[in-house]
């Protein structure tokens, strides 16, 4: 609130209620439909339903697919994250030191913020097709026989290079303003402090940057675990099958598919507490001072 | 942020007055390896654009350009593949534009208004209003999807542009950067404005929106590029092929894939060129607004 | 002039056919105008009917595929008896002028039909004739012959001897009709949801998956994926010698002019646990009324399902894309009309789909059967890569299938 | 023109910081008033609730003969300038200048002439048309300026309108808007902690101290007779040298230094004494070990210590200087006394040449 | 401890602006040396070309034997303090002032002694384990001078290095750093437009404008003979007095003031007086009207017009003054001569007290 704040009282309100009535319809109410349904098993036309408390939870929580899911969820979400950040990084830095072309690389390396992930899955699905895929071909010549929606382990790869290849612009404009809002004084101090191209990007710089790279984990970790969801559903071909998924496919395959809205939605709540407590995570982290100023 | 060339050329004066260097090869490298491996998909697609589908179909992408780009051009943007015959991609380009553009302005106004009602009132029940609107950062839409279908379905929203744009302007991002931005903006700004005798209206219409015009620029182009990226709902909500956006289409595209016909990578692949490009030039000429809006808003 | 809507799941050169379809029905006569529209797969165009069934917002005619009619039918409510529907708006029916296969599929437990039959379709075996020549072989007519004649000689010849299209259709449900097993405990599953059981942890399948699994690595069988066109693609390449595919293909494979001669035979059987073959269960989706319309659009739905069962109509179907014609009045004519001369590769679905039937072959009736196939999907792939055997898979298609079973009996409380 | 009354204001934020205890003054129509004080006294607060910013958690406010507390600021007839100057940034200076006059519907005709006015009285008739982001630092602050006058006020209110500006500009400004006060006759009130704004501008300083007055008067009174160490050492620079001595019978005593004066008080006692009432004398009672001095041009400064304190000289430029010993000598009738634990002003009577001094009235009721 | 050498040295930027025309001075071991002039000037230029931080275009640089053009700045030998200190956020005051010896590789205890000794220098020992947030700018300011001080360089760079502090820190630091390099005796170069700053912590004071060096020479030299109307006017608050006047036949006239002197140049000329050479003088030849009197405390500023020119007096505080007309005289050799065009000063043979003026040796080859 602003310290001369108007204290008209009808306006506020009237300014507010478009964006409450929204979120009371679209957000809270689908929300708390969510929980309730998490606790019956309903036929999908709606013709009966039996309450079962919290079988839906406890039928996951017993489920071995529903926790591998969850692991292939973490581990996905580990790689994408790591991997987008460190790529992103790497660029960033370079982009911020050379001084010819540096708009170019600019344009050149963040055009795929704007490609939409379902797109980005297509791009995928030619780049590792079985018989002809560029990618495919090229890990065949080294002797890997790359099969794309046969194998675990094959697929799960392209998924990820594709979410990478996604996320990497977001996080390379981010740490590019990150490292240009590091004070250029403080930068010509540690040049005259150390001689050491390297030393000085683990010792300075990379710690300033720091609260970018915090705000990023969270970001990217949000990406990884909703927002491959099209990449995702591209890649896996809209049939499962034996390949990998996310929790939020799940949630999909489940409630989309097989018109199990009782477990799918608590599947969904379960997604909600999972990013309450993140956010619960993040303001805590936040809290211990990982911004310096 | 500051220019990027001319920030970089600031750090890299700093730099010995070397015309060949090792260092700065390698830096250069990388990022050209770089730029090729987000570039590189686009040169196979647009090079399976231009060639016949058969061809692509056995051979897959080569380093031949065919000839087959209006071709490919006109079927993806004219042609329709629907018992309707509505949905083309010139239909498809235009529901996403307005998906696109009605999603943007929508957020920005909405948003823009509860930010201003949090910010710069005196509101008893500020905090729980800003709770109530800032918890809806933490749920995306993909959880809560079924039973938000399900409300949309009940108000009679299937299939249109209300229906589809509404839902989506649910979460409070577009909220939270403007709230973020006005308490940015110099208290005295509304301290000499409410002196100068200007009222909220007048101060929001004559002051504060035309303050905000880059801020509403950079939300514009990021909102816009979420909009027309969606997928998940659209998917969900449009049932008539006239209403069908391009990134909806590429599961028709993905679908045509796995169809009985000879699988039309030309035309499939024009049509993703084509759900890409207006976002991507957007982010591109504006790159700096783009840039402005992502970074500094956030955090 | 009344409209009605027709939600289905026909993408590419049958969606086509469908729009031809309906263009003829509204053509034909003036009082009434269907719209088809495209919703994507069989799953999606379910999962929207249901959703729009909710909002009140349904379709007249929703398209629903084999694995989805426990959910539809078990819905009581939810539609409308296409037997009843007809009856009740002057339409002749008779369950008799239906082929055999198709008739008690989507029936209920006493035989009266609930969905209109439309694609059908049968898992067939199609085969690339250079490759069988090449090899000097003969379509096998039974797994033996594969495992022991055409597959090592089609190997031999450089080609990958047998691939298929979709394994819980083809190498699960099928199987059980082929054989005359049964698939499910209460009649499977036709005598209601409550207490239905999964019978795949048995002795015949497992046998059939251990063989599957052999021929995958004795390079007689290839999988390339659960994409629907995953495997159909490398028949289509030429590199494949056979390949079980749906004969709703078989119009599109026509188009694709092919770099090589191809035909159809039936899906093959094990002659260790049958001497003959049983019919198969039929494929593909019927087209179920849904409810809560007006009577007006309920008489419009009947006159065009009337328009969609007649010869000329299923024969056109049936010719262009393979899909099975439902009655045996379609059926003569299209005999009639030499189309079998011409292609008798077409004949091969129809055939199959009369052939001897058992008590186990009329169909199944599983709830949740969606999911059901997602985990055999997701098993027999393990099976195949190797990440667990076949006893496991099948245990755990048991539970899994079971529990699922169990919870589906629950939503109809 | 109006006259301004505080009555026992106070303010307390809704956090329950006491910003401004309750504090009463009466400022004359057409009076420049300033308020100094180190940041976070209050100065703001205060002002701010005299332009109805702020809302008055205790005491009446009045301008001109109407109590204003419940009064929108729009309508209390004041102006406002800015530390930042908070300019418009996307309208032109001819628009920032009259907005305030458009809000009041004032007729067009009546805005442009006085815009005009106000423009050839702060030399801007060239840049009427540019936006603030094109002007230098004082032209944006003579815009704020403009905007300012052009309403006709009652009051101007200023808040550290200069801070924002280098030194030579402030110190050009600075004529420039006492030259214009005086010219428009509008009572004000300034914030700064600048003490040469404040020693130069004000017809009478109000300093704060802790959202406390401590004390009131004209600037000559509060830089030669400071009521407490706190003034002392907040006005002048360098400011006022602050030394302990002691006193007894009568008697001040600091270093070699003897004082016969009449004061309520016996023991220890702080000793004020400004740098330019020292002087070197060959003979001074003061010995003064000088460790630096810093040529200012006009005149010299001296730091050093007397008997372990430190001590700052001021010269005239004729008088050459360098560190080492020196004696110095003061005018005892420029000596103030605090006390040495309030800090507060003693009343003394020289005893050689008694001085009248002037009242400061300080109203805070703290 | 080194000289430094500057020989012709020249800034081109990329873009083609000339930040530094070719300039060469040589500063002795152990000087203190300010760099003063407006913004832009090229002060950071200078300075940054020195560092390392920025190439040299031309010319060479040499520190103590060695030129260092092409050294990297880590190896040459010199420490430097930035006006916003450029302090690593995310270190504690220690290894803030630890980390340049660290790198070196100089043993953990020797650094240990090194940042205790600095600490204490500095009144840093409670705020060794604190992030530089925590503390106050002063505080901060003494943090990178700790960081300076630890590494015992060759030489000493400060670009403006209090300009962030508040007015009162800013007398202080001032004292503190000139008194600390005293102490150190290390060479430094000290960058600032404040010309309080220049004229009290420099041995010599480089004034530069647009690129080029006006004047170097103590800070006595600079402000009692500046090179030029730009330097005058640049040195000294208030500036020196800057009128027209005319020069024929060796007698140079100003309002009611005739100076003979004899000067290579006739008719107009400009002429400089620094407000402190003016006085009142009843019977003086000059006529001013006093527009406004500014009371400083220590001191008051008549501000007013003589024929219409603005004329600035500085008064001792015991002289009283109002506004209105007054006569004031001057010591006619305490006046400078400036060419009219070129803003040059003129060398003056004043005809009663011939001066002898130092030289003001001005390097810079435009
Ligand atoms: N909105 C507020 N809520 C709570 N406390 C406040 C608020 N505004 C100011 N304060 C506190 O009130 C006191 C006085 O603040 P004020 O801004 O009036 O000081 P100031 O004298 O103007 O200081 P400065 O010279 O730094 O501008 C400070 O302690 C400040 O922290
Ligand atoms: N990287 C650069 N590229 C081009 N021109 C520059 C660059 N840096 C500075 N300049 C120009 O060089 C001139 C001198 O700049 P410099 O920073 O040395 O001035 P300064 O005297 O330090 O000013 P200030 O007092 O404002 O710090 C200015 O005109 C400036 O615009
Ligand atoms: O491809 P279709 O239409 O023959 O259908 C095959 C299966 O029955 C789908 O469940
Ligand atoms: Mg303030
Ligand atoms: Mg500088």
């Amino acid at each position: 609130m602003k310290r001369a704040g108007f204290s008209t009282k009808w306006l506020p309100i009237l300014l507010l209620l478009p964006q409450l009535l929204i979120i009371a319809i679209f957000f809270y109410w689908p929300a708390l439909h969510a929980v309730t349904s998490s606790f019956y098993l309903q036929d999908p036309f709606g013709f009966g339903q039996t309450f079962v408390g919290l079988e839906n939870y406890t039928h996951l929580t017993s489920s071995v697919e529903y926790l591998k899911v969850a692991k292939f969820t973490v581990l996905f979400t580990v790689l994408v994250t790591f991997f987008s950040l460190a790529l992103a990084l790497l660029f960033a830095v370079k982009a911020d030191k050379v001084l010819r072309g540096a708009k170019t690389y600019r344009t050149l390396l963040m055009w795929v913020y704007a490609v939409a992930p379902p797109v980005a899955g297509f791009i995928g699905l030619l780049m590792f097709n079985q018989t002809w895929g560029p990618l495919s071909d090229l890990f065949k010549f080294f002797g890997w026989d790359f099969t794309l929606g046969v194998n675990y382990f094959d697929t799960a790869f392209a998924m990820i290079v594709v979410s990478v290849w996604k996320q990497v612009p977001v996080n390379f404009i981010f740490f590019l303003s990150g490292l240009q809002s590091i004070p250029r004084s403080v930068r010509e101090a540690a040049l005259l402090d150390n001689r050491s191209g390297t030393r000085r990007f683990w010792d300075i710089t990379f710690p300033l940057l720091a609260p970018t790279g915090f705000f990023l984990l969270i970001t990217n970790i949000t990406y990884s675990l909703f927002d491959t969801f099209g990449v995702i559903d591209t890649l896996n071909k809209g049939e499962p099958g034996n390949n990998p998924m996310t929790l939020v496919y799940k949630v999909f395959v489940d409630g989309f598919r097989g018109n199990d809205l009782g477990g799918s939605s608590a599947q969904s709540v379960i997604l909600m507490i999972l990013v309450l407590a993140l956010t619960v995570f993040q303001f805590r982290l936040i809290e211990r001072r990982i911004h310096y100023t | 942020m500051t220019d990027i060339s001319a920030h970089a050329h600031a750090i890299a004066q700093t730099r010995k007055r070397t015309w060949f260097k090792l260092e700065t090869v390698f830096d250069h490298a990388i990022l050209i390896l770089g730029s090729l491996l987000m570039l590189l998909p686009l040169l196979i697609m647009l090079q399976t654009v231009t060639t016949p589908d058969l061809e692509t179909m056995k051979l897959g992408p080569t380093f031949t350009i065919g000839t087959e780009l209006d071709d490919n051009f006109r079927k993806a943007m004219f042609e329709a593949s629907g018992f309707s015959g509505q949905n083309t991609g010139m239909n498809m380009l235009k529901n996403s534009m307005i998906l696109g553009l009605g999603f943007a302005l929508g957020k920005i106004v909405i948003g823009m208004m509860a930010a201003y009602a949090i910010v710069y009132f005196r509101l008893r029940f500020a905090t729980l209003a800003f709770w109530l609107i800032f918890t809806t950062l933490l749920l995306p839409l993909e959880v809560r999807i079924l039973p938000s279908y399900e409300i949309v379905q009940q108000l009679g929203m299937m299939n249109t542009y209300q229906g589809l744009i509404i839902p989506l302007i649910a979460s409070a991002t577009a909220t939270f950067f403007f709230r973020q931005f006005f308490r940015s903006v110099p208290e005295e700004l509304i301290e000499a404005a409410r002196i100068d005798g200007a009222g909220p209206i007048k101060f929001f219409i004559d002051i504060l929106v035309p303050l905000s015009q880059t801020m509403i620029a950079a939300m514009f182009i990021i909102m816009f590029v979420y909009g027309w990226n969606q997928y998940l709902w659209p998917t969900m909500i449009t049932t008539d092929e006239n209403m069908y956006t391009l990134v909806r289409g590429i599961k028709q595209i993905v679908q045509t894939l796995e169809g009985n016909n000879i699988p039309e990578f030309g035309r499939a692949n024009m049509l993703a060129l084509i759900a890409i490009l207006p976002p991507v030039l957007v982010v591109i000429f504006f790159q700096s607004w783009f840039v402005k809006g992502l970074t500094e808003s956030d955090k | 002039e009344t409209e009605i809507t027709w939600w289905h799941a026909m993408g590419g050169d049958l969606g086509e056919t469908v729009n031809e379809i309906a263009a003829g029905f509204n053509a034909s006569q003036d009082e009434y105008k269907i719209t088809p529209v495209f919703k994507g797969s069989y799953e999606e165009t379910l999962t929207s009917g249901i959703a729009a069934f909710r909002a009140g917002e349904q379709p007249n005619i929703l398209q629903v595929f084999d694995a989805g009619s426990a959910t539809v039918i078990g819905a009581k409510g939810a539609t409308v008896p296409v037997q009843d529907l007809l009856s009740e708006n002057g339409v002749d029916f008779n369950i008799e002028d239906y082929i055999s296969g198709v008739r008690y599929f989507y029936a209920d437990n006493a035989g009266k039909m609930i969905g209109m039959p439309f694609n059908s379709s049968s898992p067939i075996m199609y085969f690339n004739e250079q490759a069988l020549e090449a090899a000097g072989v003969e379509a096998p007519v039974t797994y033996e012959e594969f495992e022991t004649v055409t597959a090592p000689a089609l190997k031999a010849a450089g080609y990958v001897p047998l691939v298929q299209s979709h394994l819980p259709w083809e190498f699960a449900e099928n199987f059980f009709s082929r054989h005359n097993l049964p698939f499910a405990t209460n009649d499977n599953g036709y005598d209601g949801s409550e207490g239905t059981k999964i019978l795949v942890n048995t002795d015949e399948f497992k046998m059939h998956w251990t063989h599957v699994k052999q021929w995958l690595d004795d390079g007689y069988f290839g999988f390339y994926g659960t994409g629907w066109n995953d495997n159909q693609a490398q028949f289509e390449q030429g590199k494949v010698g056979l390949w079980i595919g749906s004969s709703g293909s078989f119009g599109g494979l026509m188009k694709k002019d092919l770099p090589f001669d191809f035909s159809a035979t039936n899906l093959p059987f094990w002659s260790s646990i049958t001497e003959e073959g049983y019919q198969t269960f039929i494929g593909g989706a019927s087209l179920f009324a849904m409810s809560g319309k007006s009577a007006e659009e309920n008489k419009a739905t009947a006159e065009f399902f009337r328009y969609l069962t007649s010869p000329e109509v299923q024969y056109m179907w049936h010719r262009e894309t393979g899909y099975v014609p439902i009655t045996t009045a379609a059926y003569e004519m299209a005999k009639a009309d030499g189309h079998y001369d011409r292609f008798p590769a077409a004949e091969t679905g129809i055939k199959q789909l009369m052939l001897t039937s058992g008590e186990n072959t009329k169909g199944y009736r599983m709830g949740f059967y969606v999911q059901i196939r997602d985990v055999e999907n997701r098993e027999f792939s393990r099976i195949l890569s190797g990440e667990t055997t076949v006893d496991d898979a099948m245990a755990t298609i048991e539970k899994e299938g079971n529990e699922l079973l169990a919870r589906f009996a629950k939503t109809q409380g | 023109m109006a006259q301004v009354s505080l009555d026992s204001v106070r303010k307390i934020y809704p956090n329950g910081a006491e910003a401004v205890t309750p504090s009463s003054f009466h400022i004359e129509d057409g009076e420049f008033v300033v308020l100094v004080g180190p940041s976070g006294c209050g100065k703001s607060t205060l002002l701010r609730m005299i332009a109805g910013l702020e809302d008055i958690t205790e005491g009446t406010l009045s301008i001109g003969e109407r109590i204003v507390n419940d009064v929108d600021p729009a309508d209390r007839d004041i102006a406002m300038v800015f530390q930042n100057y908070a300019l418009y940034p996307h309208m032109s200076v001819r628009k920032n200048i009259a907005y305030g006059l458009k809000n009041r519907k004032t007729p067009k005709d009546v805005i442009d002439a006085k815009v005009a006015e106000a423009a050839a009285m702060l030399n801007l008739n060239d840049y009427l048309d540019r936006k603030p982001s094109q002007l230098s630092g004082g032209q944006r602050q003579r815009v704020a300026m403009g905007r300012a006058i052009v309403r006709d006020p009652a009051l101007f209110l200023f808040d550290e309108p200069l801070s924002n500006l280098d030194a030579k500009l402030r110190n050009q400004m600075r004529i420039e808007i006492k030259a214009l006060q005086r010219r428009l006759g509008v009572t004000s009130i300034y914030v700064t902690h600048d003490q040469v704004e404040a020693m130069t501008m004000a017809d009478r300083i109000i300093v704060l101290n802790g959202g406390r007055i401590e004390q009131i008067g004209t600037p000559s009174e509060i830089y030669h007779n400071p009521a407490s160490t706190f003034v002392a050492s907040f006005m002048g620079a360098p400011p006022m040298n602050l030394v302990a001595g002691e006193l007894s019978e009568g008697i001040l005593s600091f270093a070699g230094l003897d004082v016969p004066m009449t004061v309520d008080h016996r023991g220890p006692v702080t000793l004020g004494l400004r740098p330019e009432d020292l002087f070197i004398d060959a003979k001074g009672p003061i010995a003064m070990e000088v460790d630096l001095v810093e040529e200012l041009g006009a005149h010299r400064l001296l730091h050093g210590r007397v008997e372990g304190q430190q001590l700052t000289v001021h010269l005239a430029k004729e008088i050459a200087a360098k560190t080492g010993p020196l004696r110095l000598s003061c005018d005892p009738s420029h000596l103030c006394l605090f006390h040495p634990d309030t800090g507060k002003r003693m009343d003394v009577r020289h005893k050689a040449t008694p001085q009248a001094r002037s009242n400061t009235t300080v109203e805070s009721k703290a």
